[in-house]
C-alpha cells in the first residue's frame, strides 16, 4: 500500500529571508521533495535600460552601480569599457591597472558576501562565517571610502579611465589589507571549508553537467564549477589582466560544493593579481581628456564585457550619435544564471532548494535591472 | 576523521570569542570617515557660483533647480547671473558627486555628513538659503586641491570660499568669468 | 587560446556555401539572416566543425522604429569563436521569431524577457509569458513609441 | 481530606517549613492549596527570570563568537534588554491568522512552556533543594518533555501555514527520533546508579559519570541538542529554508511563551546534565556551596550549547534521520550493552558498584568509546574525504592551451 500524498505549492519569497532580495520561487512540493520549480521575477524591475537612453554616457555609470549592487565596480568596468569600444578610445596603462585592482577587490567583496550568505543559508546560526566574511569585506569598503567617497554605489571608473587617482593611505591600508587578508582567509576556511556537516549537505547535490551548464548560458564562477574552461579575463584580456598571471580553479561535477569551493579559491587568486597590479603599476594618467558629454558616431554600436563576480557581465550600446545610447542592454549573468534554477531544484529537498540558489549567488538588483 | 574538521572549525569560533568584538557602538564611537566622503549638506560658495546650472544638467536624477535673474546689477558687473533658486531635493540624491564634477568653478562642493535624517520630504529640499547657512565643512571628493593642503571635512574647521578654490581668490579680476577656461584638474 | 571574433563577412560565406537563402547582408561584425531561415542557421552553427557555437551569451533586440533587430551572440567553448547573428523583423505589430530554446535552454528567460519589454513573440518558446512585468501590463515598454 | 496528600510532600523542607507557619492561620486544606499556589509562583518565576537571563546571555554568547558585541543598550552591560523585549512583545498586537484553529492556536504556548516549568519541578539544586523528589524523576523528565511534540505539531498545525507546516512535521519527526537514543543513554545511567531518582543518581556519582559513560554524555548531548531545535539539528525551526518553522506565525507575547519556553528548555536540559553526568551539587567546596557548583555546571553546558550552535552549519532532515537511526542509536546501544555487562560482572553481593569499580569502568568505556566513534567514521568517511580528483587550479597558460587541442 502506497501513502497518498498531495502536492504542496509554496511560493518562496518575495518575503522570505533568503532569497537574496525581493526573488519569488513557486515551489510544489511532495513532502520535502521538489517536483517543480518557477522562478517569478520583476519585483525590483527599475527600468534601467530605458532609463538608459534618457541619461548621457557618464551619467550612466550611477545607474550602473544599483544593478548588482554588491559588485558596483565591475558593473562600472563593464560599462565603461563598452562606451570605450564605442569610441574607440582607450584608458590610460594606470587606469587599466587601477581598475583591474579595484575590481579584483570588489570580486574578493562580493564572493565574501556569497560564500557567507551560502554559508548562511546553510544553517550556521545567526551568521558566525557571514560576520567573518563581513570583517573582512569592511576592510574593503573602507579602501573604497577612501578611493571614491563611497562604499557601495561607486561610481569611480569613468569611460576613459579612473574618475580620480587613488589618496596615498589608499596604498597604505592596500599593503596591510594584503598582508592581513591571507590570514582573515585561512581562518574562514578552517572554520568550514572542509567541514564534514557541509561536505554531506553540499557533496553531489544538485549537480550541473558542462553540456548542461553552457547550453543554459550560465557564466562565471557557476560555469567553471561545472568544469568548463571558461574566464573571460583570460580568455578575452581586458584592462590589466594579460598582464598579470593568476590561476583560474576548475570544479568538477558542479554540484553546490564546487561553485562554493571555486568562489573560496578565487578569492586567493584575486588577491595575487592584486599584489601584481601594486608591484606593475607605474605613475600617469588615469583618465583621457574625454569631454563632459560624449557623442559616439552614428550608428556604432559595442559590446563591452568582463568576467563579473557573478559571471559574464556585459553591455550592449547601440549609438544614433546623440549624447545617450539608443540602446543600452545588460546581459547580466545573475539573471541568465537563473535560468538553471529549476534543473538544479528538481529532485532534491527544501533544504537544498535555499542551498543550490544561494550557491549560484544571484543579486536581485541585476535579476530585474 | 569525521569530526576533526568540525573541531577545527570550533576552535576557531573559540578563537574569535576571545577576539575583541570589531563592532562600532556607533553613536559614541565612530569609524574614521575619509576625506573624499560624498556626504549631505552640500557646501555651496555663492561667490564663486556663477549660476551656469552645469550642476542641474549634469545631475543623473534632475534633482537641482536653478533660477537665475539675468537683470539687476548682475549684467552689469558681467561677472555672472543673481542666483533666485537652487533647490537640491535631497531625498531623491544618490550622492554620485556628478554636480560637483560638472562645476567648472569650484563653486559646489560634496559634505561630509550623514545625520540629516528628516521627518517631511518638503524638509528635505536643501534651499539656497541652507545651502548659504549650512556649515562649510566640504568634502574632497573631486577637489584636489582640498586633497593637496591634508584638509580633513571632519576636523571641524570651516572654509571660507577663499581657502577651498584652487586659484587665488581674486581670479575674477583680471578674467572673466565666462572666458575662463578651466585647466585639467590632473595637471595640478 | 583567446577568443577571437570572426568577420561577419566569412560567416556570411560559410552560410551561404550550405544555402544562398539564408542570408541577408553582413558587416564586419554581423550577419544578418533571414528570420524565417534562424532555426537552420543556428542548426548549422552549432553543428558545424569549424564553428560548434554551442554558447549563447546574449540574445539582444533593438527598436529601429521601422524595423526590430534581433541579435544572438554566440561563442564557442570549443573553438574559442565569437559571431553575431542578427535578424530584421519589418513592422512594428505582431512581431514574431522562432525560438532559440530547443537549441539554447539559455536562451529561455531572456527571450521572455524581449517578449516582455519589446513585443517580439517567440514560436516554439514553452512559456512567453511576461517575465520583470506583471501580466496584463499594457504595452511593452523597450520600444521607442512607449511613452 | 486535602491533607491526606501531606505524606507525599513531607519530605519536602520548603514546603514543610511553609506549610507548618500557614496552617497556624487557616485550615489544613486551605494551607496546602496556598501553598501549593506559592510554590507554583515560585518556580514560575524561577523559570521566567532564567530564561530571561539565558536570552541576554545566549545572545552576549554569540556576538562575542562573532566577534560582534551584542545587547549592551540597556542598562549594565544590556542586562535590562530581556525586559524592554519582553515590554516591546507585549504591546504588539494579538495576531491570530485568518483560517487558523483559533482555540489550538491560543493553547499551543501553553502547551510548549507547560512541559520545560514542570520538569524544573524535579530538579534537585541540593540535597532537599527540590520541589518535589521523585523516585521516578528520570521516567517522569523523559515522559513529560515528550509532551513539547504535542506543542510543536499543534503550533504548525493551527497556524493555517504551510512553513508552519513544515516545522511541525519535521519538530515532530526529530523529537520522535530522537527521543529513543536519549532514553537509551539515560539508562544506563539509571543501571549504574541503581535508581532513578535524581537524588540517588547524584549520590552515586562518586566519579562524575561523565567519565564513566563519555558515550552516553556524548548521545545524550547530541540527542537533547536535537530535541531542543538547536544547530546543527534546528530543523524545526531553520530560519533560512521555513522562515520560523512552527512559530512562523506567532508574534508578540505568544512568541515571546515559545522562545522563553525554548531557552528554559536549554537550561532544563543543561541542568539535566549537570545533574545525571556531572556529579551535581558535588564539589571541592564546602557542601552548603552545592548550589555554586550546579551553577557553574550548567552554565558550562549553555556554553557548549551556545559554542556548538554559533559554529556548526545545519543538517538536512533526511541526513538526520540518518544519524539518529544508524548513528546514535547504535552508540547508545553498545553504551547500554557495555554498562550492563559491566554492572554484571563488577556487582558486588549488595549489589553496589564500589569506586574502583567505576574507575575500571570508566577506562573499559572510554576505550568503547573511542572505538566506536573510530568504526562509525569509517563506515561514513567516504563521504566526507576532502579531496576531490575532478576539481583542480588551472594557471592562465593551460586555460589558453586547452582549446587548441580540438
Amino acid at each position: 500500500m502506497s501513502i497518498r500524498t498531495e502536492p504542496m505549492t509554496i511560493n518562496i519569497g518575495p518575503q522570505h529571508p533568503s532569497t537574496h532580495g525581493v526573488f519569488r520561487l513557486r515551489v510544489t512540493f511532495d513532502g520535502e521533495d521538489i517536483i517543480e520549480a518557477e522562478p517569478i521575477l520583476g519585483y525590483l524591475h527599475r527600468g534601467t535600460e530605458k532609463l538608459a537612453e534618457e541619461r548621457n554616457y557618464v551619467q550612466i555609470v550611477t545607474l550602473t552601480d544599483r544593478l548588482d549592487y554588491t559588485a558596483s565596480m565591475t558593473n562600472n568596468q563593464a560599462y565603461c569599457l563598452a562606451v570605450e569600444k564605442l569610441l574607440e578610445v582607450e584608458a590610460p596603462l594606470r587606469a587599466k591597472y587601477l581598475r583591474t585592482m579595484t575590481a579584483e577587490l570588489q570580486r574578493i567583496a562580493s564572493h565574501l558576501i556569497a560564500v557567507g550568505f551560502f554559508l548562511q543559508e546553510l544553517g550556521t546560526f545567526g551568521g558566525t562565517p557571514l560576520m567573518y566574511a563581513f570583517r573582512a569585506r569592511e576592510r574593503i569598503l573602507d579602501m573604497f571610502e577612501m578611493l571614491c567617497g563611497a562604499r557601495i554605489t561607486l561610481s569611480y571608473m569613468r569611460p576613459g579611465g579612473v574618475f580620480w587617482d587613488p589618496p596615498s593611505e589608499f596604498w597604505s591600508s592596500l599593503d596591510e589589507f594584503l598582508k592581513e587578508f591571507p590570514s582573515d582567509l585561512a581562518e574562514m576556511e578552517d572554520l568550514l571549508l572542509n567541514n564534514e556537516i557541509l561536505m554531506v549537505r553540499t557533496r553531489e547535490v544538485s549537480p550541473l553537467s558542462a553540456e548542461e551548464a553552457i547550453n543554459n548560458s550560465v557564466s562565471g564562477p557557476v560555469l567553471r564549477a561545472s568544469g568548463v574552461k571558461m574566464d573571460l579575463r583570460v580568455m578575452d584580456p581586458y584592462d590589466a589582466y594579460s598582464m598579470v598571471d593568476f590561476d583560474v580553479p576548475i570544479g568538477s561535477i558542479g554540484d553546490n560544493y564546487d561553485r562554493f569551493w571555486v568562489r573560496m579559491q578565487e578569492v586567493r587568486q584575486s588577491l595575487r593579481i592584486i599584489e601584481q597590479c601594486v608591484d606593475q603599476i607605474e605613475p600617469g594618467d588615469y583618465r583621457l581628456d574625454l569631454p563632459k558629454v560624449l557623442r559616439a558616431p552614428e550608428g556604432t554600436e559595442s559590446y563591452g564585457k568582463v568576467e563579473a563576480p557573478k559571471g559574464e557581465l556585459g553591455f550592449y550600446l547601440f549609438s544614433d550619435g546623440g549624447i545617450s545610447p539608443y540602446r543600452m542592454k545588460i546581459r547580466s549573468p545573475s539573471l541568465i544564471n537563473l535560468s538553471v534554477i529549476d534543473r538544479l531544484l528538481v529532485g532534491w529537498k527544501l533544504a537544498d532548494m535555499i542551498v543550490s540558489l544561494g550557491s549560484i549567488d544571484i543579486n536581485m538588483g541585476e535579476v530585474d535591472r | 576523521m569525521y569530526g576533526i574538521e568540525m573541531v577545527k572549525g570550533l576552535l576557531v569560533t573559540l578563537k574569535n570569542f576571545s577576539k575583541k568584538p570589531v563592532t562600532i557602538q556607533y553613536p559614541e564611537q565612530r569609524v574614521s570617515q575619509h576625506p573624499r566622503f560624498r556626504g549631505e549638506e552640500f557646501s555651496w560658495y555663492e561667490e564663486r557660483c556663477t549660476g551656469c546650472a552645469s550642476c542641474a544638467k549634469y545631475c543623473p536624477l534632475g534633482i537641482i533647480e536653478i533660477v537665475t535673474d539675468p537683470s539687476d546689477t548682475a549684467v552689469k558687473q558681467g561677472d555672472k547671473y543673481k542666483l533666485e533658486k537652487f533647490d537640491i531635493q535631497l531625498f531623491r540624491c544618490m550622492f554620485c558627486g556628478l554636480c560637483v564634477e560638472a562645476c567648472p568653478y569650484d563653486a559646489l562642493f560634496m559634505g561630509s555628513g550623514f545625520e540629516e535624517g528628516k521627518y517631511t520630504r518638503n524638509d528635505m529640499i536643501i534651499t539656497i538659503d541652507d545651502l548659504r547657512n549650512s556649515p562649510k565643512n566640504p568634502s574632497t571628493w573631486y577637489r584636489p586641491q582640498l586633497e593637496a593642503k591634508n584638509y580633513d571635512p571632519r576636523s571641524g574647521q570651516q572654509l571660507s570660499w577663499k581657502e577651498v578654490g584652487r586659484e587665488s581668490w581674486n581670479w575674477h579680476k583680471t578674467e572673466k568669468a565666462g572666458m575662463r577656461i578651466t585647466p585639467d584638474p590632473k595637471q595640478d | 587560446m583567446l577568443l577571437k571574433d570572426l568577420h561577419g563577412d566569412t560567416v556570411a560565406n560559410r552560410l551561404s556555401e550550405i544555402d544562398p537563402e539564408w542570408v541577408e547582408k553582413s558587416d564586419f561584425m554581423n550577419v544578418w539572416i533571414k528570420p524565417e531561415s534562424l532555426i537552420d542557421v543556428c542548426k548549422f552553427l552549432m553543428s558545424d566543425k569549424d564553428l560548434v557555437m554551442d554558447y549563447l551569451n546574449a540574445i539582444t533586440a533593438v527598436d529601429f522604429i521601422d524595423h526590430f533587430d534581433v541579435i544572438y551572440q554566440l561563442t564557442s567553448t570549443v573553438t574559442r569563436k565569437r559571431i553575431v547573428v542578427r535578424s530584421s523583423l519589418y513592422g512594428r505589430e505582431e512581431l514574431s521569431i522562432d525560438s532559440v530554446t530547443s537549441l539554447w535552454s539559455g536562451a529561455n528567460l531572456q527571450e521572455r524577457e524581449i517578449w516582455d519589454l519589446m513585443g517580439i513573440t517567440f514560436l516554439g518558446h514553452p512559456n512567453m509569458k511576461r517575465l520583470l512585468l506583471w501580466e496584463g501590463f499594457e504595452g511593452h515598454p523597450l520600444r521607442k513609441d512607449f511613452l | 481530606m486535602i491533607c491526606v496528600l501531606e505524606g507525599f510532600y513531607q519530605t519536602n523542607i520548603i514546603y514543610r517549613t511553609i506549610h507548618g507557619s500557614l496552617s497556624g492561620l487557616m485550615p489544613c486544606w486551605s494551607a496546602t492549596i496556598v501553598t501549593g499556589i506559592m510554590f507554583s509562583l515560585f518556580l514560575v518565576n524561577i523559570f521566567l527570570v532564567s530564561t530571561a537571563l539565558m536570552t541576554w546571555g545566549e545572545r552576549r554568547l554569540l556576538g562575542r563568537f562573532q566577534t560582534r558585541v551584542g545587547p549592551n543598550r540597556w542598562g549594565p552591560f544590556g542586562l535590562l534588554q530581556p525586559i524592554a523585549d519582553l515590554i516591546s512583545l507585549l504591546f504588539k498586537e494579538n495576531l491570530i491568522p485568518r483560517g487558523s484553529d483559533k482555540i489550538l492556536f491560543i493553547v499551543v504556548p501553553i502547551l510548549i512552556m507547560m512541559p520545560v516549568i514542570m520538569v524544573l519541578g524535579v530538579i534537585p539544586l541540593a540535597p532537599g533543594v527540590a520541589l518535589a523528589d521523585l523516585n521516578v524523576g528520570v521516567l517522569y523528565i523523559l515522559a513529560i518533555t515528550s509532551v513539547s511534540s504535542l506543542g510543536i505539531f499543534i503550533a504548525g498545525w493551527s497556524s493555517n501555514n504551510r512553513f508552519a507546516i513544515f516545522g511541525a512535521v519535521r519538530g515532530v519527526a526529530v523529537l520522535i527520533s530522537y527521543e529513543v537514543p536519549v532514553v537509551i543513554s539515560l539508562l544506563g545511567i539509571v543501571i549504574i546508579s541503581g535508581s532513578m531518582s535524581l537524588l540517588d543518581i547524584v549520590e552515586a556519582q562518586a566519579i562524575p559519570f561523565l567519565m564513566v559513560q563519555p558515550m552516553g554524555l556524548l548521545v545524550f548531548f547530541i540527542g537533547s541538542s536535537a530535541e531542543m531545535n538547536r544547530t546543527p539539528f534546528d530543523i524545526a525551526e531553520a530560519e533560512s529554508e521555513i522562515i520560523a518553522g512552527f512559530h512562523t506565525e506567532f508574534s508578540g507575547i505568544k512568541f515571546a511563551i515559545i522562545q522563553a519556553a525554548e531557552y528554559g528548555a536549554m537550561i532544563v536540559t543543561s541542568a539535566i546534565i549537570a545533574i545525571v553526568f556531572l556529579g551535581g551539587w558535588s564539589g571541592p567546596l564546602p557542601e552548603y556551596l552545592g548550589w555554586f557548583w550546579i551553577l557553574i555546571k550548567v552554565l558550562v553546558c549553555v556554553f557548549v550549547f551556545t559554542w556548538v550552535r554559533a559554529t556548526l552549519p545545519r543538517l538536512r532532515i533526511d541526513q538526520i534521520m540518518a544519524f539518529c537511526w544508524k548513528g546514535l542509536l547504535p552508540m547508545s546501544l553498545i553504551n547500554l550493552l557495555a554498562v550492563v555487562i559491566e554492572t554484571f560482572i563488577l556487582k558486588g553481593p549488595n549489589g553496589q558498584l564500589s569506586v574502583a569499580d567505576l574507575w575500571i569502568m570508566c577506562v573499559i568505556n572510554t576505550i568503547i568509546t573511542v572505538c566506536t566513534v573510530i568504526v562509525l567514521n569509517k563506515l561514513i568517511s567516504n563521504k566526507v574525504d576532502p579531496l576531490r580528483s575532478g576539481s583542480k587550479i588551472l594557471s592562465q597558460r593551460e586555460l589558453l592551451l586547452d582549446g587548441q587541442g580540438d
